[in-house]
């Protein structure tokens, strides 16, 4: 752990990007505080721009503070990003360990069923089932799961399948071990590293799915999120720039700490790419 | 004035790491038409001396002090478009890795020719690399020059490395351990075929290896290297024969040395394999069939107790998949695996079970065996607690085995990264103890160890093996390493067990054709280890 | 790769491809079918006024009065004689009105796709021949801007800076309407028209290639192959144009291709920010009218580029990659 | 032609002179201030959505009646008072008894495929067309009981009972004159003509690349003669509102309509010099907008809470804030652009407190949270304005204790709920098509409670209403009518069946050298035959 974190540290990057994912985590738990009220309440008038009649980000169309809005979005971006990657992750670690471990004709069929969800435009499929479920914070996470996983079960597939034929592996099968005992404690925690990096980065385009999908009106409209926000900022964008630019920035902040830690986590956790950076001659 | 004299060099390695420098005042020289080879044990800084001579020491690595003279130059002062102009002209160098170091997406004609290309070499290139490949005895090299490096056997790889090495005649050719990754047989052509193409054209050979038998095999003159610096240089016949560096005297004596022992009997049996048979297919899908490879043809023996059965053979001949099948890690096609009469290839996962505890197996990857994210405790522990063993009890039993296998009852709470090569292919040993098999497998246990922990992991065996009464089935690919262990010995070639009995018979008068040509590779052959013949 | 092995890929191929694209089209078929309203709904609705009978003609009309089974069973019988079906809501056949907007979206993914990898490559061999650096760690930031901004934002911001404020660039459609502009011309105003939308597209997908072709550089200049190109003394502009390049490359095909679904997904808001006529709009217009023939017809039509796409980069590796055996 | 004695211009003339936008001018006005209508010029402009099909009848949604209105023609088109003027009619008479309607058809009436019109083609497209396929028409013209053509310009409707408001269906938008010798004999929804339509009007399609334009072309045998001025009208598919308000600003198009522009851009562009903003032009659909209650759900079946929710909206705010003066608050549920419009019947005004006493009164003590009751509110799909809306309506119910949880679907999903009457509350809005019996009677009379949308949907029962609207309905005499429907009104606003909120205008913003844009109670929808660009 001492090792992972001296590793961590070097990538400035990844401080950087770790330090602003605590600074959005804490606006998130101090919405409330900072701004206790409803982000919807309207509250003076419309189109103020930044820092004017008490609006420190400006207030939009119908004279809410966009402030407010963004600090309340945190976390349901937040909470969209996390429960919609660990879903993803669920359904992609169980197919790909199963795939990867049981390999052959279950293999064969879990890839098919895989490539044939990677056949489907994701944001297209994410739109469809959004528009179908009708839009609510619970179908929008789910369908951001169900077009995520994909990747994952690829990649866990790949560490599995080079994983199970591992001596230690092996060890364990000649040992009498279970099934279910050698995937969970033999081959998953050394599969862990790559699906860190890859949730870090799921988070990442969960938020800016969730930020298309508000975008086009497919947002859960009692749900104030950065994307509904740009989204009904574009209409007005000439008008009251602050509207879509604070949201977007914020969007693009989380995504690129996201970014930044994910990066930061493959270096420390992936010990190849650590010597790179000229740490420790072979 | 030697052709190459390297001069007191010491390259420094970064701050903090396990000592200060990667070589250390090192001073070598190669005359014109000499084999100087440097032997030492992994870390001891042979390669990094190779790279220091091509100038392609690792950025981040500083030169500290020394000279590298070649042809009357200090190749440390020379600008980098110089140094790039004599690599390849008049230095050349061959790797040990002949699967990785092609260009896998150029044709091996393309490769060869770039190198009279970025040398400025026009003319006849083609004529030039077809006569290049019939040097190193290529077969049929103008298909070969179309074709990519993924069709070449690993010494046909090798050998157009040669090619490309001495391509332009270099006076100097360096070759980091070329034959490490090849089997005996293609070793000792490619061995041969240095040798040769040496004495034709009077390079100066730097050939870099870990195995005293390539040195007894080519050495004109060697320096043995230990962490870092050179402790004893000097003629081949004399260092072999009389090394005077305790170092060099401790490596030397660790070579296993090929005395047949008597063959132990009067045990029942344990193990009898009949008709066993393994096809692998590869790739393939709903709509084609894949290649067919068979693995496993017709394995036939028996284990009777407390014996040790050596399984040899090259890589690819079957041996690690057979013993495989025997712990049901390959599921045979076909054949029975009778152990004490019951056959556990028709055993169900649950009912084969019981029959695990009975049966362990030690792996060849001290790296590859041990899961990572797992404490030392944890993986030896892991058997007799999957078996029912209550923890406290399981874990008394982790510190009796770590004592046996010779380490200290810390290792319990630590990882296995903080453990040495030969550190973990003990604790590998102790996990497969730890549920007291009756029968241990051993595939190939000591092939990616050092020389010298080789020996002590060999002593270490033997010496529980007749502690415990175990049998063995010991797979390898070194004949020296099963002369020194086994009693009887199946040679095994492309699937097939094609000669098997005890070991002295198998050595002594080998039956069959293919146990003869093994034999025969065996580098240094002629070559018996001072200390042990005294 | 002979043209027989060749043959027997593609035949092979295809068949596979056949039946994802059959299972796309019944999952997709099915799915819709769960989305609530029909058809008739969204038409009365537009026009504000309806009666049972005006729904019944309309549902008998587009064939919604049949069990749903037999409906997919006559959907599945036009497929396989490659008939996408008849949009009644348009009076034309689907074919037509996706052959129409196809080439628009093919034009806007081929050239944002064009831009994202040549581009993305080249700032990711530009990274990694300066790792550490001042530069590397630029192309990084810039690359991880692309990356993180969202995509209808950068729309929104690039017609601001390049419309409204520079006004260089036109704002939304393919081209000058009523110009009535022919040959190169017309082609120019095209590219005029496309640059903003294939940017915008593109950026993304540019940050991905990039930090791929970064990391796979890296990867392949530590291999042993490289080494050896070093000590054969080929100058170091060789190894990594010749040596490095070509073997990074692979990865980047191989993404590329799982990803081209992406694009054309992409697509969609894109084309609508830019009033781009192309068939990502087409979609999701049918999604909301409930065009079913049209939408399926759209979801039939990305998987087979998908599919050809995937196609296409399996058969470059080939080319590239001798390793590949192709059969 | 144009006949510039007409009494329906002169009224026409002085409506102008009142308008919001003075600097609108009809063609004699124009002449009469030298402006001569200039021929030539192509108009760009934007249509949104793009039209799924351009047969008037098969498709009625909006963006088809506006192009549909250049490319048919009615018999006659209507003032912005509502009156009948001549189109396709040349001149028409009613009997006393008011059940024979005689009309007389212009001269020269040519389909832009060549083949003349006649009156066979008027009796066709009435009687046998929109019968089939046209769900509003088919409503009034059930009332024909019998159509003759005695000679090939003359048509003769003979109604089983008086109607008042007959003449209004033969507006373009509702009862367009298709080519009988295409469409007589086959399925009209799939015949293969329907990819090109025919009709009369003085614009033919040119081309029509989907996604991306509509091109009218000027029919050159267009009856008459000297028009249209324009050369053509190019309609652009422009999907999102900032790139049409950017085209509209930059000049790519010079006139936008409907929902083109967002109300909130509105401002911007009446401030141009250059651009002229209409806001009439919708007097026909006079579209009034409401909350949607579903009677069927408690506490919503009370009028008691259904007053108090009136009371808590602050119309004037939507009107100013959510529509920036584009369109004005509802008082009543008869806009004041229609006929019959009583102003002294007034829906409940904005006053929290009083709403707070009502919700007292009917013992809805608010709780811990501030919260008497909670009701769900479907969102109208149509667009940003409207999720402002209901966004809006949340905040100001939740101010007197009514929690309210939007939902949010498609314009499917939308209707699908509506007609089956599965949602709580919902925002609407509805054409009053120029007369309460058409427009008005079907969301409130208990007879058309249906399962399909636009109806009584609210499930809303008043026997009082439903005698009122069907003696309005019947009653021959306009002055009558007036007195039930000031009645109906009065009992309405009682019982609040549902809340109204706008009248809703749509602006049309065109360059100010564009003229002649706005002359008709239908606007946009017009033939465009006199619009011409002044030099």
């Amino acid at each position: 752990m001492a090792e992972f974190w001296r590793r961590f540290r070097r990538n400035l990057g990844a401080v950087i990007g770790l330090a602003i994912l605590a600074l959005i985590g804490l606006t998130a738990i101090l919405a409330p505080v900072l701004f206790p009220f409803s982000p919807w309440e309207m509250r003076g008038i419309p189109f103020m721009p930044p820092g004017e009649a008490g609006f420190l980000l400006g207030s939009d169309s119908l004279g809410r503070d966009v402030a407010a809005g963004i600090a309340h979005g945190t976390y349901v971006s937040l909470l969209v990003g996390g429960v919609s990657t660990a879903a993803a992750l669920a359904i992609g670690i169980t197919l790909g360990a199963v795939a990867g471990y049981a390999a052959g004709r279950v293999d064969d069929a879990i890839m098919r069923f895989t490539e044939f969800f990677q056949t489907i435009p994701s944001f297209v499929l994410a739109v469809v089932l959004v528009a179908i479920f009708t839009p609510s914070i619970s179908s929008i996470v789910i369908a951001i799961a169900i077009v995520s996983w994909p990747p994952v079960t690829r990649v866990v597939r790949a560490e599995f399948l080079s994983l199970r034929s591992r001596e230690f592996v092996q060890a364990a099968e000649v040992l009498g071990r279970s099934r279910i005992a050698i995937i969970l404690t033999e081959i998953l925690p050394n599969a862990l590293s790559p699906i860190i990096v890859l949730s870090s980065l799921m988070v990442a385009t969960a938020i800016l799915l969730e930020s298309a999908l508000s975008f086009l009106g497919l947002g859960d409209p009692n749900l104030m999120s950065w994307g509904f926000m740009i989204g009904s900022g574009r209409s007005v964008i000439r008008l009251a720039w602050w509207m879509s630019v604070f949201p977007g920035i914020a969007i693009f902040l989380t995504v690129l700490a996201l970014n930044l830690v994910g990066e930061g986590l493959n270096d420390a956790l992936n010990p190849r790419l650590a010597r790179r950076r000229g740490a420790l001659p072979a | 004035m030697s052709l190459l004299a390297i001069e007191g060099l010491t390259i420094a390695l970064p701050p903090g790491g396990e000592r200060a420098h990667a070589i250390e005042d090192v001073s070598l020289a190669l005359d014109p038409g000499e084999i100087l080879c440097v032997v030492g044990e992994s870390g001891s800084g042979k390669s990094m001396t190779a790279s220091a001579v091509m100038g392609l020491v690792p950025e981040g690595l500083p030169v500290v002090a020394g000279r590298i003279v070649f042809e009357g130059t200090d190749l440390l002062r020379l600008p980098p478009e110089d140094m790039r102009e004599l690599r390849g002209r008049r230095l050349g160098m061959v790797f040990q890795e002949p699967m990785t170091a092609l260009n896998p997406l150029m044709t091996v004609g393309e490769q060869i020719a770039e190198v009279f290309r970025v040398h400025g070499e026009t003319g006849d290139v083609r004529g030039r690399v077809l006569r290049l490949l019939e040097d190193v005895r290529l077969p049929d090299p103008p298909a070969l020059l179309g074709a990519y490096p993924f069709r070449l056997s690993g010494g046909q790889r090798q050998r157009v490395m040669i090619a490309m090495a001495l391509a332009l005649g270099p006076s100097v050719l360096i070759a980091d351990e070329p034959t490490t990754a090849l089997d005996v047989t293609t070793q000792m052509q490619i061995l041969r075929l240095i040798r040769q193409l040496q004495q034709d054209k009077g390079t100066g050979v730097l050939f870099i290896t870990h195995d005293f038998g390539v040195v007894a095999e080519i050495a004109d003159r060697v320096a043995v290297m230990q962490r870092g610096r050179v402790v004893e240089q000097g003629p081949a016949g004399r260092v072999l024969n009389a090394p005077e560096h305790p170092y060099t005297r401790a490596l030397i004596d660790a070579v296993p040395h090929g005395r047949a022992r008597a063959a132990a009997t009067g045990g029942g049996e344990v193990l009898r394999l009949q008709a066993v048979r393994k096809t692998f297919r590869r790739g393939g899908g709903l709509f084609r069939r894949g290649t067919t490879v068979v693995a496993v043809k017709d394995a036939e023996f028996t284990l009777a107790k407390g014996e040790t059965l050596g399984l040899v053979g090259e890589s690819g001949s079957g041996k690690s998949t057979l013993a495989r099948c025997v712990v049901r890690l390959v599921e045979p096609d076909g054949g029975t695996i009778a152990f004490h009469g019951t056959d556990l290839r028709r055993l169900s996962r649950g009912a084969m079970k019981p029959y695990r505890r009975r049966i362990q197996i030690v792996f060849q990857d001290p790296y590859a065996s041990l899961n990572p994210r797992r404490k030392i405790g944890d993986i030896i522990a892991e058997g007799p607690v999957t078996h029912g063993v209550p923890r406290p009890e399981a874990m008394a039993r982790v510190r009796e085995l770590l004592r046996l296998v010779q380490l200290d009852e810390g290792a319990i709470d630590r990882y296995p990264h903080e453990f040495s090569g030969g550190q973990r292919q003990r604790i590998g040993l102790a996990r497969a103890l730890a549920l007291d098999p009756e029968l241990l497998i051993a595939d190939e246990p000591v092939s990616a160890l050092d020389v010298s922990v080789q020996a002590q992991v060999l002593a270490l065996l033997d010496d529980i093996r007749h502690r415990l009464g175990l049998t063995m089935l010991f797979i390898t690919h070194d004949l020296r390493v099963a002369a020194q262990v086994c009693d009887r010995i199946a040679v095994m070639q492309r699937g097939e067990i094609v000669e098997l009995g005890d070991t002295a018979q198998v050595f002594g008068s080998p039956r069959h054709a293919y146990t003869r040509e093994l034999l025969d590779a065996i580098p240094g052959k002629h070559w018996m280890p001072p200390a042990r013949a005294a | 790769m002979g043209a027989g092995a060749l043959a027997a890929f593609l035949a092979q191929r295809t068949v596979k491809a056949a039946f994802v694209i059959l299972g796309v089209v019944v999952f997709q078929f099915v799915l819709i079918r769960l989305a609530p309203g029909d058809p008739a709904s969204v038409i009365a609705g537009q026009s504000g006024a309806a009666d049972p009978l005006f729904m019944a003609q309309l549902r008998e009309q587009f064939g919604l009065d049949r069990p749903l089974w037999e409906q997919l069973l006559i959907y599945l019988r036009d497929i396989l004689t490659l008939d996408l079906g008849f949009s009644h809501r348009q009076q034309r056949t689907v074919a037509s009105l996706i052959g129409e907007r196809l080439p628009a979206t093919l034009l806007l993914t081929g050239a944002a796709f064009a831009f994202a990898l040549i581009g993305g490559v080249a700032l990711g061999v530009a990274a990694s021949r300066r790792v550490g650096r001042p530069a590397d760690s630029a192309i990084t930031v810039i690359a991880l801007t692309f990356y993180a901004t969202p995509i209808f934002w950068v729309g929104l911001l690039l017609v601001l800076v390049f419309s409204v404020w520079l006004e260089w660039l036109p704002s939304f459609g393919m081209f000058t309407v009523g110009a009535d502009l022919t040959g190169l011309a017309h082609a120019l105003d095209v590219a005029k028209h496309l640059i903003l939308p294939a940017l915008t597209l593109g950026l993304f997908f540019l940050a991905i290639y990039a930090r791929l072709a970064r990391a796979s550089m890296l990867e392949v200049a530590d291999q042993d192959f490289v080494r050896t190109a070093r000590a054969k003394g080929v100058p170091e502009g060789r190894i990594v144009r010749v040596h490095v390049l070509r073997n990074a490359l692979l990865p980047v095909i191989t993404f590329a291709g799982i990803q081209a679904g992406q694009l054309v997904g992409g697509s969609i808001l894109v084309e609508t920010v830019f009033a781009w006529p192309g068939i990502g709009r087409l979609a999701f217009e049918a999604l909301l009218a409930r065009d079913y023939a049209v939408l399926l017809g759209v979801f039939f039509c990305t998987a087979v580029m998908v599919v050809v796409f995937n196609l296409v980069t399996d058969l470059l590796y080939a080319v590239v990659d001798p390793r590949v055996e192709v059969a | 032609m144009t006949d510039p004695r007409s009494p329906a211009l002169g009224r026409r003339a002085v409506l102008a002179g009142a308008a919001a936008a003075p600097m609108l001018m009809t063609v004699d006005q124009a002449r009469a201030q030298g402006v001569a209508p200039r021929r030539g010029g192509v108009l760009n402009t934007i249509i949104t959505p793009e039209p799924p099909l351009l047969i008037l009848g098969v498709n009625n949604q909006g963006p088809t009646l506006i192009v549909g209105g250049k490319i048919y023609q009615g018999l006659v088109k209507l003032s912005p008072r509502l009156e009948p003027l001549p189109e396709l009619a040349r001149s028409w008479s009613v009997s006393p008894d008011g059940r024979v309607y005689t009309f007389t058809l212009q001269d020269n009436i040519t389909f832009h495929d060549g083949r003349p019109c006649t009156a066979e083609d008027v009796i066709f497209s009435v009687t046998k067309f929109h019968m089939e396929v046209n769900p509003r028409a088919r409503a009034i013209l059930e009332r024909i009981e019998k159509a003759e053509a005695p000679d090939p310009k003359t048509v003769v409707f003979t109604l089983k009972a008086p109607f008042e408001p007959f003449l209004l269906i033969f507006d373009v938008t509702a009862c367009a004159i298709v080519p009988k010798h295409l469409y007589d004999g086959t399925d009209y929804r799939n015949n293969p003509n329907n990819s090109t339509p025919i009709g009369t009007g003085p614009f033919r399609l040119a081309e029509w690349q989907r996604g991306n334009f509509i091109r009218l072309a000027r029919h050159e045998q267009y009856w008459k003669p000297g028009q249209p001025y324009l050369d053509g009208i190019i309609y652009r598919v422009v999907p999102d509102s900032q790139s049409r308000a950017l085209a509209l600003q930059t000049g790519q198009v010079q006139m936008t309509q409907f929902n083109d522009i967002e109300p909130f851009d509105v401002p911007r562009f009446q401030a141009m010099p250059n651009l002229a903003v209409a806001t009439d032009g919708w007097e026909l659909f006079s579209p009034l907008s409401w909350i949607e209650i579903n009677h069927r759900i408690k506490p919503l079946d009370d009028a008691r809470f259904r007053r108090a929710m009136a009371h808590a909206v602050d119309r004037n705010f939507i009107a100013q804030r959510l529509w920036f003066g584009v369109g004005r608050p509802a008082t009543s549920p008869i806009a004041s652009t229609t006929r019959f419009h009583d102003p002294t019947a007034r829906m409940p005004d904005f006053n929290p407190r009083e709403a707070a006493a009502i919700l007292d009164g009917m013992g809805l003590r608010p709780n811990a949270d501030g919260v008497r009751a909670s009701i769900k509110m479907m969102q109208l799909p149509y667009g940003e304005v409207w999720n402002r809306l209901s966004e809006y309506l949340r905040q100001a119910l939740r101010q007197v204790g009514i929690a309210v949880e939007l939902e949010s679907t498609d314009v499917a999903g939308w209707v699908r709920r509506l007609a089956n009457w599965e949602f709580e509350t919902t925002i609407n809005f509805v054409y009053q098509w120029g007369d309460p019996t058409l427009g008005v009677e079907r969301t409130y009379v208990s007879s058309n409670i249906k399962k399909v949308a636009f109806t009584n949907t609210a499930g809303y029962v008043n026997a009082e209403v439903d005698r009122l609207f069907a003696q309005a309905r019947d009653e021959p005499q306009a002055e009558k009518r007036r007195a039930l429907f000031s009645e109906v009104q009065k009992k309405l606003v009682a019982d609040v069946p549902l809340v109204w909120l706008m009248e809703l205008a749509f602006p049309t913003i065109h360059e100010k050298r564009l003229r002649n844009v706005i002359t008709t109670g239908t606007g946009v929808h017009a033939s465009f035959d006199d619009v011409f660009f002044a030099s």
